[in-house]
């Protein structure tokens, strides 16, 4: 479906080790996590709340509060570059321009004293030597790609006068006015209700295939990730766990989360037993498990979860992290 | 040129009439002449009138006037002027010169520039009046336009016209072109300035903003002199300052205090007064025990000011019954000087025994229990009259207007009215010698101390002459260029 | 916006009778007779009473406030019994005084309290944010004649480079007024900075860490831009509601300073007739400078609309 | 279920402990908290400190300045300035201490109650407040000070309903944001009568921002206390309070500086101290803070 | 069975807004004109899009706000002008879960005083130690421990925040209670926790429940019936089989085709519905959802339609003019199910499965229900 074909193209965006650590915390919040993502593909991230999902792409677009977290390894390719998460300057080049991101909370993400339209101008001409006017017509262009009704006249509304829908629309049309190269998308509609999230992915979809942009997506919504993803990443407690092509990830999960996430969700057919869950909740990194960090929720923890599992490749790109993966096999092994 | 003067606070209305306030009167030395002025010692001294006598049976006092005087509006002032001005004084409802002129009976036009005046009985204190407020001639034109509006815009005689005013910020007058004397004047304009804090008074004067001010603090008396650029020039009050204690004022007269004069002469002698001039005053100012100065011509030498004796204040109250010493609430206004004052007389009075609390009132809390009799003591004074009656008759005798402590005593009315109706120096001299007899005994009142008037002047300016009265006459003042 | 003002007029009205009558009541209890407090060492109890009756103090106390009010109403704010000069004159000289001032001071204020606001907020925990909150505290707890009489000493007397006190209306001399009142301004301006420094720090502190500010970093902005205009413009509303009300404040809170540096605004107007129970005067400059605080806070609520573009019409 | 609470985050300590821990982390909230404790001993212990009697006069020492002899000086009637200092500060603290008290008093449950009801209890507190705020601060402290003698304790009180307004429209607005909350609504589900959501609910969770206020507010009432010891209606001498030393030092800022110098550090000294611990106390109840 | 214990008749909640800074009155229609009954016993489920009046509704069942028209029965007593000790009363058997786990808990209580604080208010005569062992077996109930009620909200995920309110809300033994999005604001492994408790809860205590929501997958799991609001109005309402196999209202059919479905290859074709739902300040005319129906024709700019029945069921019901014609013409939505996964993947999830089953069981000393069986959630008695 993609209009670009990527197959030559190296990775837009690459992931490598990376490790942070938040100041004053007692272990790394997010741990040697790798990810990529090519031109025109969609990269899911997923977890449960407080994995480190945010936290993982503000650190990609600089823009984790300054001071507040260190880090302590890894590296970052972007369009074959190395980024330098340390120069801000070079980082603000970028950033807005480039490699774009969307938030979760379209309620709050706009500025709400100022028109819509001058927020996307401004995006517009802090990355080009565009005047007024060009920046204008592009942001009115934009904003009807993003298939909003008379852009002209919407560009003077402010953001309250916009519903919910609307307003992510904005924030998309802001991210894209500049063409980038890699959108990252925060749980873009978690706040939407589903006929509204209908829409914003449908919109992400097409443009995607028209401009060839790769898309990180985040969210912990697997409805959404069997919507829109090529591949997932599954990340728990700032580990990535589970990493492979969407079909992959979705018929044969291999990870004990991964399962645990996929059994948890009710079903619109079928019976309607009793849900099954994933007991406890994410260790915060104060009382981080040594090892593998999903042991003390794993019903399948044995001693040897202690020591940290690489992350193997089970094959087409598909890799778990997991002592026991693929676990109908090794349960039986190690039984 | 122009001449600012700081004054310690804003006057009152311009008219004098009505005015009440000590600084109004600086500002009439310069806008309203009168009919008589006094010399720095006291003596009378023509200004409108030229020439002046009273009758043999001293009820008729007949004035020759000036005729080449005309008021700022242009009114020629005559015989008729005077009198439509007494008249004012004493008829127009919201007048305070009343009792001051209360001895007047008729005015008698005898020539364009002679009047007459004819009194009920001889008064000693009248050509004292004519030298102050009473004396002061406006426009009769004026006055009968204007009505009870006058002090809007006085229109008067003297050297200076009212330019304009600025409630609380300026009274600025201009020189009046046709003044007959207005050789004598050299400033184009005075503008009066009120400025209350002592100390940004005088940085004011250090600065340049102000050519002089009135009543430096005598603290700051060291300083000034010490400043090349600035004179200091002083003149001991006519005033006073004491205790007013309530001896038969309503409820609060019925205590020891109030009926027993051991006790008030107790406080007195406690008190080292001489102490109290040094510590609140560096010493600038006179310690007193009489409604005059001891400098004045009628201070009773029989009463020299007492030196401090505790001892002899404790066997005092120890005869009154009171051994183990007494309570006694004093009321202080609540400014910086007559707390500090009353500090070191509470530090004082506490060694023989006599326990001082004090309560400070605003001013206007103060004076209404006052007069209400709501009181024990009081620290208050008086700002002094030019005739020695001003300063004691309306105190001391019986329900006199001013007599707060309601002090009553047959004799000292006689003795008072006397001296009042008396012309001959000498027999008000004894007459105010013998109540200052049974006063100083009594002692309703304990006098404490006598204001000194402390100018300071940019050194630029010469001609001027400090007055007991504590008045800034321009006459003859200049400031050099430079 | 029309309707709006409108309707907050009208709430004005009674708020503004309300304050009327409290401040009446209150002044009618305070001891001390305005007559005699105004005769000083003259009281001739005839013209007391005269006076007494010609300025109808004997009648009962709501017979003197509706008189008071039924002639506010025409225009006439009586006159000054120690003056003798109309309130409403008075008021005329003093209004233009107090504004300048107040406006002085708040220019002052806003010029160090606001940029030290947001500097601290965005340098916050570090030496810089640390310098400028004490800073602001010595602001704040200087007394105003401590630091005034200081300046006078220093600026004045020693250095002679600024008038010590003085007023030269601003239509006079607009050089020479504007020069005299750099110092009161400044005095009273030094707390006002202090709690407007401490009220932007905080306001910044909460943009600083709201979600659209992260969308404009996200933007790429540069971040100056990002601070003054995003996040700033943002923070401005509770620094405007701030700013109305201590103008408001100022316009009748200015005493000791108006003392000090002898400005004849209405701070000293209304101390001196309150201490010579001169009610007319008082009575008159309350109800200027409460029609003044509404009128403040009115603006407030105008420039709270005009900046928060929610509040305004569809 | 129970399977959760194996990985359960155990945060031992107790908020009111993590407050504290907090508090006593942020440095310069304990340098204010040392400031003013410090103050607050000497005027407790003043009557045992060997220093001289504060209202002890000595003619022939007046406005000396500091020695051996008088640490700090001496002031115009000779007193120890240094005793003096230390004898105020009780006044001094009570003045802000305890006017801030009456304005608390009065103003956060009229705060409350016109913030939670809302309609016409609003507008009558509300106007009333407003009345409060135009009216001249001087009449009211007169007034007060006539009908009670201008002690100490009505400076106070004049300064604390002075302050009163400030704490309605601050407790005001913050019940206007707390009573919107979903805990609010909450309480009345499970059927708590209203006093009960008041006290339980509205009171505890407007109180950070008006106590931090409060301590703003000490200061400014010491400060206070000193304008109308220069106005004459605060400590009656001889007794010492900063203010009043101040304003009469004011007189001798000429020949006698420290005689304002100390008063004014202390002044300065305890409002930081007040609003240090202010701001300790803000960044320690704000759960964003950390 | 058919005994009612909630009615709700002819309600309606008119705000009106702006008044107060711009003089610009206007009135949102928040919930216009709502009727439904509610069975004893049953879960009862109210869905729409965000803004339709959902919350509103809950809070006029529960009287936090004040009907503009219409009337609440509960248990046959009129809910409306209940003051004082009878309000007080009916909040002890109709209680109410929050939305929202984090804001909906005073955060400067204590979790015991939180749980404990309803039965002080109904049981007075509780004494301290009676109501300290209630407020553990509550705890115990949600799958807490005693020890938490010695820690405050703030120290728990959203998940056990939300248990938290749960316990609260069964402190006082309601009879109904309504939960107003009790699981949006959760993740789906947190979600899955709170629905099985909820079930649990319901089946152990013969609970009645009303759950607001706008999760389509969720309502079906949890409840026995259900009403589809759109624009402050109940457009369809019938069992959840019905509505879920036969949607009638156009906006129902909507609603269902654009849940994205957590199963690869499950893409939906098209946007289900275009446009933005109008402001309840301004409400269309005629039937409220035809300015983005896609069948609307000119009588529904005119007419508003009324619920009436389609014929599947006796209870199902919509407000549609046309809803017998768009049946006709487009087939219900079939429901796919989730591709069948690899035999290897369909092993890990059941060993999974067992995985839990055992890890539960070994805490089955302290805990009888962890044990049983996955009980079908779905209760039998409910269906008529
Ligand atoms: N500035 C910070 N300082 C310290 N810890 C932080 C900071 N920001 C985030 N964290 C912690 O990092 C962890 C990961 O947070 P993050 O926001 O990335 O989660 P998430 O996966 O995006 O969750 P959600 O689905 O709720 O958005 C959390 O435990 C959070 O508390
Ligand atoms: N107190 C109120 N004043 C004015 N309008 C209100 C008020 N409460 C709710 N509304 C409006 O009523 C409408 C319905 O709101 P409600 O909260 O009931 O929706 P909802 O269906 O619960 O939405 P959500 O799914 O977002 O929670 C909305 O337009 C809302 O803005
Ligand atoms: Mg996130
Ligand atoms: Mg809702």
């Amino acid at each position: 479906m993609s209009l670009v074909n990527t197959e030559a193209q190296p990775d837009l965006l690459v992931v490598q080790d990376f490790s942070l650590r938040f100041r004053g915390a007692p272990s790394d919040q997010i741990n040697r996590v790798s990810f990529s993502v090519g031109s025109g593909k969609t990269l899911c991230i997923v977890g449960e709340s407080g994995c480190g999902k945010s936290v993982t792409s503000l650190a990609m677009m600089g823009l984790l509060p300054a001071g507040a977290a260190q880090i302590n390894s890894g590296k970052m390719l972007f369009e074959g570059q190395a980024m330098n998460l340390a120069d801000p300057k070079a980082m603000r080049k970028i950033r807005g321009s480039r490699m774009t991101m969307i938030f979760q909370e379209p309620m709050s993400s706009l500025n709400p004293v100022f028109r819509i339209g001058d927020q996307i101008v401004e995006a517009v001409k802090a990355h080009s030597d565009a005047t007024d006017a060009q920046a204008r017509d592009r942001a009115v262009a934009m904003l009807q790609r993003v298939g909003i009704p008379a852009p002209a006249k919407r560009m003077r509304d402010y953001p309250h006068q916009l519903s919910g829908g609307m307003r992510q629309r904005v924030m998309i049309a802001m991210a894209l006015v500049n063409d980038p190269a890699l959108l990252i998308a925060d749980e873009p509609t978690t706040a939407l209700d589903v006929t509204i999230q209908a829409q914003i992915l449908e919109l992400i979809r097409d443009l995607q295939a028209e401009t060839g942009m790769g898309t990180i997506m985040i969210t912990h919504d697997l409805g959404v990730v069997a919507e829109i993803a090529d591949t997932v990443a599954v990340m728990y407690a700032g580990t990535v766990v589970e990493t492979g092509p969407a079909e992959r990830i979705f018929n044969d999960p291999q990870h004990p989360y991964t399962i645990g996430l996929m059994s948890s969700i009710p079903q619109l057919t079928g019976a309607r037993g009793r849900l099954s869950t994933v007991p406890g909740m994410v260790p915060t990194a104060r009382n981080m498990p040594a090892g593998c960090r999903f042991s003390t929720r794993c019903p399948f923890a044995r001693p040897v979860c202690t020591t940290e599992p690489p992350l193997v490749e089970i094959g087409d790109g598909h890799q778990a992290a997991c002592h026991f993966a693929p676990l109908e096999i090794k349960l039986k092994e190690s039984a | 040129a122009d001449l600012r003067i700081a004054l310690q606070s804003d006057a009152d209305v311009l008219d004098p009439d009505q005015s009440r306030t000590f600084v109004g009167r600086i500002v009439y030395t310069a806008l309203c002449d009168k009919l008589v002025d006094i010399t720095p010692d006291l003596e009378i001294i023509p200004q409108l009138a030229t020439e002046w006598s009273f009758s043999e049976d001293g009820k008729q006092l007949t004035l020759k006037l000036r005729d080449d005087v005309v008021f700022h509006d242009g009114t020629p002032f005559d015989a008729a002027a005077v009198a439509a001005n007494i008249d004012r004084s004493q008829n127009l409802q919201e007048s305070r010169r009343k009792s001051e002129l209360s001895s007047v009976t008729g005015v008698e036009v005898l020539g364009s520039h002679v009047v007459r005046l004819d009194l009920t009985s001889p008064d000693a204190t009248l050509m004292a009046q004519l030298a102050d407020r009473a004396g002061m001639m406006v426009s009769p034109t004026a006055a009968t336009q204007a009505g009870a509006d006058f002090g809007l815009n006085p229109i008067c005689s003297g050297p200076y016209k009212f330019k304009e005013r600025v409630a609380q910020d300026r009274i600025v007058l201009e020189k009046f072109e046709d003044y007959y004397n207005a050789d004598d004047f050299h400033f184009d304009t005075v503008s009066y300035l009120p400025i209350p804090d002592t100390t940004v008074r005088l940085a004011n004067l250090q600065s340049g903003d102000i050519d002089m001010l009135e009543r430096l603090a005598a603290t700051d008396l060291a300083q000034a002199e010490s400043d090349a650029g600035i004179q200091v020039a002083s003149a001991v009050s006519l005033g006073y300052q004491g205790i007013t204690i309530n001896v038969a004022n309503g409820d609060k007269a019925d205590n020891p205090w109030g009926k027993d004069k051991r006790l008030r002469q107790a406080l007195s002698l406690s008190l080292d007064r001489e102490a109290i001039n040094q510590v609140v005053f560096n010493g600038a100012f006179a310690a007193g025990n009489q409604p005059f100065p001891p400098t004045s011509p009628w201070y009773s030498k029989d009463f020299p000011v007492p030196a401090r004796d505790v001892e002899q204040a404790k066997a005092l109250l120890a005869e009154a019954g009171f051994p183990d010493g007494i309570d006694l609430e004093v009321q202080v206004p609540n400014t910086t000087i007559p707390l500090q004052l009353m500090q070191v007389v509470q530090s004082m009075a506490s060694e023989a025994g006599i326990r001082i609390s004090l309560v400070s009132k605003e001013f206007a809390t103060l004076l209404s229990d006052q007069t209400a009799g709501d009181y024990t003591a009081s620290q208050i004074g008086w700002s002094g009259r030019v005739d020695p009656d001003g300063n004691i008759h309306q105190f001391m005798t019986t329900d006199a207007g001013l007599n707060d402590s309601k002090y009553s005593n047959a004799k000292v009315d006689a003795l008072l009215n006397t001296a009042r109706t008396s012309n001959d120096q000498q027999v008000r001299k004894e007459s105010y010698n013998a109540a200052r007899a049974i006063l100083n005994d009594e002692a309703p009142i304990v006098y404490l101390y006598h204001q000194t008037w402390i100018w300071a002047l940019d050194s630029a300016i010469s001609g001027f002459t400090p007055y007991p009265d504590g008045m800034i006459r321009l006459k003859g003042m200049k400031k050099e260029d430079g | 916006m029309l309707s709006f003002i409108l309707r907050r007029v009208v709430i004005a009205i009674p708020t503004i009778i309300l304050i009327s009558i409290f401040v009446f009541t209150l002044q009618k209890l305070l001891p001390g007779d305005p007559v005699l407090a105004m005769a000083g060492e003259e009281r001739d109890p005839q013209v007391l009473e005269f006076l007494r009756e010609k300025y109808r103090l004997n009648d009962p106390i709501p017979v003197q406030y509706f008189t008071w009010i039924g002639n506010a109403l025409r225009g006439d704010l009586g006159i000054s019994l120690r003056t003798n000069q109309p309130v409403l004159e008075l008021i005329a000289q003093k209004l233009p005084v107090t504004i300048q001032l107040a406006a002085m001071a708040m220019i002052f204020a806003l010029l160090i309290g606001i940029p030290a606001g947001i500097f601290s907020a965005v340098k916050k925990g570090t030496i810089v944010d640390y310098i400028a909150n004490v800073v602001a505290l010595s602001g704040l707890s200087i007394p105003n004649f401590w630091l005034g009489i200081m300046l006078i000493l220093l600026v004045s007397v020693k250095w002679k480079l600024l008038p010590a006190s003085g007023y030269v209306p601003l239509s006079e001399d607009p050089v020479r007024s504007i020069t005299v009142m750099i110092m009161p301004a400044f005095v009273l301006g030094t707390a006002l900075a202090a709690t407007l420094m401490r009220h932007t720090r905080s306001a910044m502190l909460g943009v600083l860490n709201s979600d659209y500010v992260r969308t404009a970093r996200a933007k790429g902005l540069v971040e100056r831009r990002v601070i003054l205009k995003h996040a700033f413009r943002n923070a401005l509303t509770p620094i405007v509601t701030l700013t109305a009300l201590l103008f408001g404040e100022l316009i009748a809170g200015a005493v000791l300073t108006e003392q000090i540096f002898t400005i004849p605004g209405f701070g000293k107007l209304v101390v001196d007739a309150v201490f010579n129970r001169d009610y007319a005067v008082v009575q008159g400059i309350v109800l200027v400078t409460a029609v003044g605080f509404i009128f403040m806070n009115l603006l407030a609520d105008v420039a709270y609309v005009l900046l928060n573009p929610r509040l305004r019409k569809q | 279920m129970d399977a959760e609470s194996a990985a359960d985050p155990v945060l031992s300590a107790r908020p009111e402990n993590r407050v504290w821990k907090k508090f006593r982390k942020h440095r310069s909230a304990m340098l204010g908290g040392v400031l003013v404790t410090f103050f607050v001993l000497i005027a407790l212990v003043a009557p045992i400190l060997p220093i001289p009697d504060p209202v002890a006069t000595d003619w022939g020492a007046v406005r000396k300045a500091p020695s051996a002899a008088h640490w700090l000086g001496t002031d115009e009637l000779g007193r120890d300035v240094l005793s003096r200092l230390v004898w105020g500060a009780q006044a001094s603290l009570l003045a802000g201490v305890v006017s801030v008290a009456i304005a608390l008093g009065f103003g956060v449950p009229l705060g409350i109650i016109a913030g939670y009801f809302g309609g016409w209890t609003d507008a009558i507190i509300s106007r009333c407040t407003e009345a409060l705020l135009a009216a001249p601060f001087l009449i009211l402290a007169i007034a007060l000070a006539a009908f009670l003698g201008p002690s100490l304790t009505n400076a106070m009180i004049a300064i604390g309903i002075s302050a009163t307004p400030v704490f309605i429209r601050l407790t005001r607005g913050q019940v206007l944001s707390v009573a919107a909350e979903d805990y609010v609504e909450s309480a009345r589900a499970i059927g708590l009568s209203t006093p009960r959501i008041l006290r339980r609910y509205i009171l505890p969770n407007v109180l950070p921002p008006v106590l931090v206020q409060a301590t703003l507010t000490v200061a400014t009432a010491i400060i206070a206390e000193a304008s109308l010891s220069f106005l004459g209606l605060g400590q009656q001498p001889p007794s010492p309070s900063w203010g009043s030393m101040l304003n009469t030092a004011k007189n001798f800022l000429n020949q006698a500086p420290w005689m304002a110098l100390w008063p004014g550090v202390a002044i300065f000294l305890v409002v930081l101290g007040f609003n240090l611990l202010g701001d300790g106390l803000r960044d320690a109840l704000d759960p964003r803070e950390h | 069975m058919s005994d009612n214990i909630l009615r709700a008749r002819g309600l309606k909640k008119h705000f009106t807004t702006g008044g107060v800074v711009m003089g610009t009155a206007g009135v949102i229609r928040a919930v216009d004109d709502v009727s439904f009954d509610v069975r004893r016993g049953e879960t009862f489920a109210i869905v729409g899009e965000s803004g339709c009046g959902k919350s509103t509704l809950a809070r006029l069942l529960m009287r936090l706000l004040s009907p503009t028209e219409g009337d609440v029965i509960f248990d046959g007593i009129d809910v409306r002008n209940l003051k004082g000790r009878d309000l007080t009363a009916l909040r002890r058997d109709m209680q109410f879960i929050f939305q929202d786990p984090f804001s909906s808990l005073n955060p400067r209580m204590s979790v015991g005083k939180l749980i404990g604080e309803p039965l002080e208010t109904h049981f007075p005569d509780m004494s301290g130690a009676e109501r300290r062992a209630k407020v553990s077996e509550l705890l115990d109930k949600v799958g807490l421990r005693p020890e938490h009620a010695e820690r405050y909200p703030h120290e728990f995920s959203g998940g056990q925040r939300q248990r938290i309110g749960i316990a609260r809300a069964l402190a006082s033994a309601p009879k109904l209670m309504i939960g107003d999005e009790p699981v949006s604001a959760l993740d789906v492994s947190v979600q899955a926790q709170v629905i099985n408790l909820l079930g649990d809860l319901r089946d152990e205590l013969g609970l009645t429940l009303v759950i607001i929501a706008h999760d389509l997958a969720v309502i079906r799991h949890m409840s026995d019936r259900v009403a589809v609001m759109y624009l402050g109005q109940i457009v369809e309402q019938g069992t959840v089989d019905t509505v879920f196999q036969h949607p009638r209202h156009p906006y129902t059919r909507a609603l269902l085709s654009a849940i994205p479905v957590a199963a690869y290859g499950q893409r939906l074709s098209q946007t289900a519905l275009h446009g933005e739902m109008p402001s309840p300040a301004n409400p269309p005319s005629g039937c409220r959802f035809h300015t983005r129906c896609p069948y609307a024709q000119d009588r529904c700019t005119s007419q508003a339609p009324t619920l009436r029945p389609t014929g599947n069921g006796e209870d199902h019901v919509a407000a549609c003019h046309f809803f017998a014609d768009i049946a006709a013409a487009e087939p219900d939505p079939g429901r796919v199910g989730t591709p069948p996964r690899a035999a290897g993947a369909s092993a890990r999830f059941a060993l999974y499965q067992d995985a839990m089953q055992e890890r539960a069981n070994v805490r089955s000393g302290q805990d009888q229900k962890q044990q049983a069986e996955p009980k079908p959630f779905h209760q039998q008695e409910s269906s008529t």
